[in-house]
């Protein structure tokens, strides 16, 4: 297994998926002669050619909706938005179009189509740049959603995505790109959506999330393993479909879990998965669920306002504590 | 006759040579014959929604019906000219244009009244007709959405290196759409085998066009270097022909081309909007629907011609209500869609892992 | 106190926000000569002139953004989406400038701006037409939301809505414009925001619900009256502010209480209630909170299917059965 | 000298008689001491930009820094004309555009710095700089997003029967969004008094902008019927004539105005990208820099006819440095924002009743 970047892992998943199946094609701003804002398609052009590595005007709604439109007359179009942040402009063509095509048509068009890009904050990018945009795509049927948190879980769900016959919604983190991780060298390495990760087993308290939140939740297992707490993380990896049995395995092991993501709170994927442990497992539970999320603020920019708005390992700590009715 | 037996001889008469031959109709360089078929394809719209309305006051379309009627000759010219492999969009008025691309009479009707036979199985309605043998790609609700849509058909064909084209449909209003905007650059700088035609009936609902822009439909694209034609929808002949030798164009490679196809809307916004009150008169329809009805326009002219008598007119109208009503008697006696379908076609792909519905209620025929 | 529709209740709203305040205005499609696409501004085009009674393009981001502008400057607005549905292709103007502004110019540019119009499903118009906006908008700090659902909330909220300082959500229902009901006569009437409504007390199970299936609610209360169950139905009106108090209030007192909404369930509206008792009233819940949602599919056209997909009356009343384990 | 007690002495050069009065300079109707102001107004938005980008380099500002190096002469020529009551709306390279309308160098660089003394207390950083007493309306980062506000500003001043006027800039790639044709159509509409202003430096990051669209920026407002002006932005003369004229028309009720102000970026899109590299080569930056840099021109042209000495513009440059490291010194001595005030100014109006924030953390000074 080859230690690479998340970045190279999407790189590589879209190089294999393009060399694959000559429908896939990606489009997005400064993704060809620039190699991608992040880097993300490095290479591609060169090696694909303009047909296939597209750069876009800055026409969110427009290339979102072209995307669709490829993508209902036989193409596998991946279309990048810079960033998740910039994709509300082009909302109505995913809700709208993508998400509703094959059901509207009765299933005569189907809607093969990837829009990928980073979702929630990086660093001091402030409020109209840092923001997880899960709960956006997640309502609507129609769309799934994945949230890869390492290398490999970035290269193994973006090629099931691609294959995927429906819109998916694949929602990376910028502050991920340069994180390392083993990814099996296996040209065929594809993982199933719908199927989440047992990140650490525990036996205390289980610790939900999904994205680069896996990251602070490994954390604060740490912090709290050395304060005797045997923490348990779930990474959901993808939101829709959503691996329930999984969460429930763990909740009806540990009886008490928080939600952790890096959104905002009100309608947050965890008010969802909330809402349905307590549906599902009721009679497991020891404690209250309870969230962990941002601020219920816009993200500021000043450093030390924009670490209070995150989500903190030492706030996850906290919430696994007050489960666990430690303090 | 039955329309599922209807055969779509007009490929035939308009997918060959579209110069029409040596023998000329007037100016138009198109035959007779061909111009009294596109009579009868008018016909058949209009005797069609008229049915459709006849449906909508007994409650059996509900929901927003939006009729063409008045329109007929901005959908006959333009899409009777394509080949069966070209490509339609529309927005939510899009009857006609499903029929003049082919889909059958029955199978709009059945959708309009929510029946299993429907075009979209009952699922779509009036706003989302879809009949993707017949290349007919709806039906879109959104004001301006599917320009983008358009432009990505354009994208597959350049992509694929075909030789289809992309006619796409939109009102008057939609031109004041960002999507329109960003569909129509993109389509110049790729240069996507679209033809993007505005039937500019003059108004959005209720709001006249000079209301909400300084300038004219034709000058909309004059920012994307898109080359652009003016046309009289009501006279259908110019219409067919301009539209012929405009589809060969594109097919050859010029990249997209605007139209600013002017025509009138005789009936309501939608069913339950009215024709005139206060953003038009009653004069200005009656007085429209006097002058520039694109169907008496194309009859008188063949009649002057001698291409057309009483008794053939007649004929023709006969069939098209016939069609009509054995459309309404097949759309009456279609079934309800099959209450389990509701949960299909949400997803193409049903993942084995994972849950995709969070309703809570039973799936019959799903894992879960 | 008067017996008026829906539609005239808010029209009263309007019309005399608009003569006690010179800041506020009108904007939308339709809504000057046309009185409306549903007839809410009836004579107001008359009453105030046209620049205060504006006829716009179809240009939903564009009118969104121009009336924020305009209350960046002193206005007040009131922006008309012809329905919500149409608002999704304004949701950028909406999250990323009305709902930020404030914050991000550290409380120099206040946006008092409200946006109204239909949200949910109407009768058979369909995927595209039908669809609850809650969602969309109640997820990010900065906006606020109301969804009356009588013609006396209508009129005390809107009123509310245009004096309140900050963006406004005002979600209508198109099928509740021709409801009557009575409004105080009083000419100041207004309803603070963030203040639920019991509109129906009961001791056995709480039906907790906002916007038009208040009364789907109220319908399947009288039903189970009938079978000898005693329904309490509590009307949020305002997803945010959000009043919390009431609604543990009646989960303290059934300990039993589902969420009736018009909307998707994924991320819907019913997640963070439920997600909010159960941390807050955990040890007085006598069983599991359930949902009762739209099917997780986009909205059919056909009668049957449409009815099949929305929230009824049958299933409210399942639900509480089920909650009450009597079946 | 320090900023804050900087006067806004150029108000006094600028805002009363545009054409000059007797001692033109030039062609351009425009006094040599106020050209001279022009130029020491550029040197400090050229000084404190490379103060901020030193910053940049040892961590002191973090997150994106758009640098408007070389588009100074596009900031001042266009702002420098404005009344106090006139309202500036820019996108996120607007640290100059700032300084230009009179936000204090201080506020801005404190801005920059995340400080509680910053122009948006350190919540809006580099791409949201706010003063609303100065009329500086942000510092927006979604591109094209700012176009409709501007809209809006320009209709609360028609609704009140104001004679202010509006400035909206914007970068060239704007163009290609939605909300740009959505609010440029309005503002024809309704006749608001706004400047549209492209500051077209033919780059979008790393696109060219030839390669997203057919036809040039100057073509952008065709289809409105708003009129068209194209500046060389670099010559800030004209510009600030041009301006001066235009604002005028403007504030005299003639309706929007759309400029296409031809500049040119001599930095990389942002502190994290390249100067040139596969989009524009080296050799073309630094001819741009050598031939176009609005700040030599002007200094070769006040020197050329006599009205500037070496020594008079190392004074300037000296008092730019001066103000710049004074505003470095402010703002690396301002405080961090009060942790607080994380939790201040979400809401304008904090309802008594009901819950607004739902992260279930404290919020002191709330009752809830
Ligand atoms: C984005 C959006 N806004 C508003 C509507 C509501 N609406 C439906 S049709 C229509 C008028 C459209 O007029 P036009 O484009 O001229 O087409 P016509 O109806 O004349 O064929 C409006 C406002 C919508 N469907 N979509
Ligand atoms: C809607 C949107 N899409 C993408 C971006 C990312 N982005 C920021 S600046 C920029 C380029 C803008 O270029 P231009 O408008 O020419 O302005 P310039 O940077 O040259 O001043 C892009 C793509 C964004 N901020 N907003
Ligand atoms: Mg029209
Ligand atoms: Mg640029």
């Amino acid at each position: 297994m080859a230690q690479i970047t998340y970045r190279e892992a999407l790189n590589q998943a879209l190089r294999e998926e393009m060399a694959r199946d000559d429908s896939v094609f990606l489009m997005g701003e400064e993704v060809a002669e620039y190699d991608g804002a992040y880097k993300v398609s490095k290479g591609l052009l060169d090696e694909f050619g303009e047909m296939r590595v597209v750069d876009s005007p800055i026409s969110e709604l427009g290339f979102a909706g072209l995307g669709v439109g490829a993508a209902m007359t036989g193409l596998r179009p991946v279309i990048e938005f810079m960033t998740f942040n910039f994709s509300i402009l082009a909302l109505d063509q995913v809700i709208n179009s993508a998400a509703k095509m094959h059901y509207m048509s009765n299933g005569q068009i189907p809607c093969p189509i990837v829009f990928r890009g980073p979702t929630g904050a990086a660093l001091q990018l402030a409020a109209q740049h840092s923001q997880a945009c899960e709960t956006w795509y997640v309502h609507a049927p129609g769309v799934k959603i994945v949230t890869p948190a390492t290398p490999a879980d970035a290269k193994g769900l973006l090629k099931a995505s691609i294959r995927d016959d429906d819109p998916v919604a694949f929602m990376e983190g910028e502050l991920l790109y340069n994180f390392k991780g083993e990814v099996p060298d296996d040209d065929d390495f594809v993982i199933p959506l719908g199927v989440a990760d047992v990140k650490r087993e525990g036996a205390d308290v289980s610790i939900l999330t999904h994205g680069k939140m896996v990251h602070v939740a490994l954390q604060a297992a740490q912090k709290l393993e050395k304060e005797g707490v045997d923490v348990e993380v779930v990474d959901l990896r993808c939101l829709r479909p959503l691996d329930m049995e999984t969460v429930l395995a763990s909740v009806r092991k540990t009886n008490r879990a928080i939600y952790l993501e890096e959104g905002w709170s009100y309608v947050g994927v965890g008010a969802q998965i909330v809402s349905l442990i307590q549906e599902e497992a009721f009679d497991d539970l020891d404690a209250p669920l309870i969230r962990v999320t941002q601020a219920d603020v816009p993200m500021p920019y000043a450093k030390n306002l924009e670490q209070l708005a995150k989500p903190s390992v030492a706030r996850v700590v906290e919430a696994c504590n007050r489960v666990l009715y430690r303090n | 006759m039955t329309t599922d037996t209807r055969t779509r001889e007009e490929d035939a008469v308009t997918s060959d040579d579209p110069s029409g031959g040596e023998d000329l109709f007037e100016d138009y360089g198109i035959a007779p014959e061909r111009a009294q078929k596109i009579l009868s394809e008018m016909l058949l719209y209009r005797r069609f929604e008229e049915k459709a309305e006849e449906a909508y006051a007994i409650g059996k379309i509900g929901g927003f019906c939006h009729l063409h009627i008045g329109q007929e000759g901005a959908a006959a010219g333009s899409i009777l000219p394509l080949r069966e492999d070209d490509y339609v969009i529309s927005a939510y008025r899009e009857h006609t244009q499903a029929l003049a691309k082919g889909v059958s009479p029955r199978a709009v009707m059945a959708e309009l009244f929510g029946r299993a036979d429907g075009a979209s199985g009952g699922k779509g309605g009036s706003m989302h007709i879809f009949d993707v043998e017949k290349r007919f790609m709806g039906g879109h609700g959104i004001v301006g959405a599917q320009v983008p849509l358009a432009a990505g058909f354009g994208w597959t064909i350049k992509y694929r290196g075909g030789d289809q084209v992309v006619v796409c449909f939109m009102g008057d209003a939609a031109v004041n759409q960002g999507a329109f905007h960003e569909a129509m650059n993109m389509a110049a700088v790729w240069d996507l085998p679209v033809i993007f035609v505005v039937e500019n009936n003059a108004y959005g609902m209720g709001t006249a066009f000079h209301r909400v822009s300084r300038t004219e439909i034709h000058e909309k694209a004059s920012a994307y270097g898109v080359p652009t034609e003016v046309i009289n929808g009501q006279d259908v002949l110019e219409t067919y022909s301009r539209f012929s030798a405009m589809v060969e164009r594109v097919r050859m490679g010029q990249g997209p081309i605007f139209v600013d196809l002017h025509t009138y809307r005789f009936k309501g916004h939608s069913m339950s909007d009215p024709v005139s009150g206060t953003y038009r008169s009653k004069e200005e329809v009656e007085g429209k629907i006097e002058s520039a009805d694109p169907i008496g326009l194309l009859a008188d002219r063949l009649k002057e011609s001698g291409h057309l008598t009483q008794t053939s007119l007649e004929e023709m109208d006969g069939e098209a209500r016939e069609i009509s009503q054995d459309a309404f008697e097949f759309a009456d006696n279609s079934p309800l869609p099959d209450p389990e379908s509701l949960y299909t076609h949400v997803y193409a792909e049903i993942n084995p892992n994972g849950r995709l519905f969070f309703d809570g209620l039973d799936r019959p025929g799903f894992a879960r």
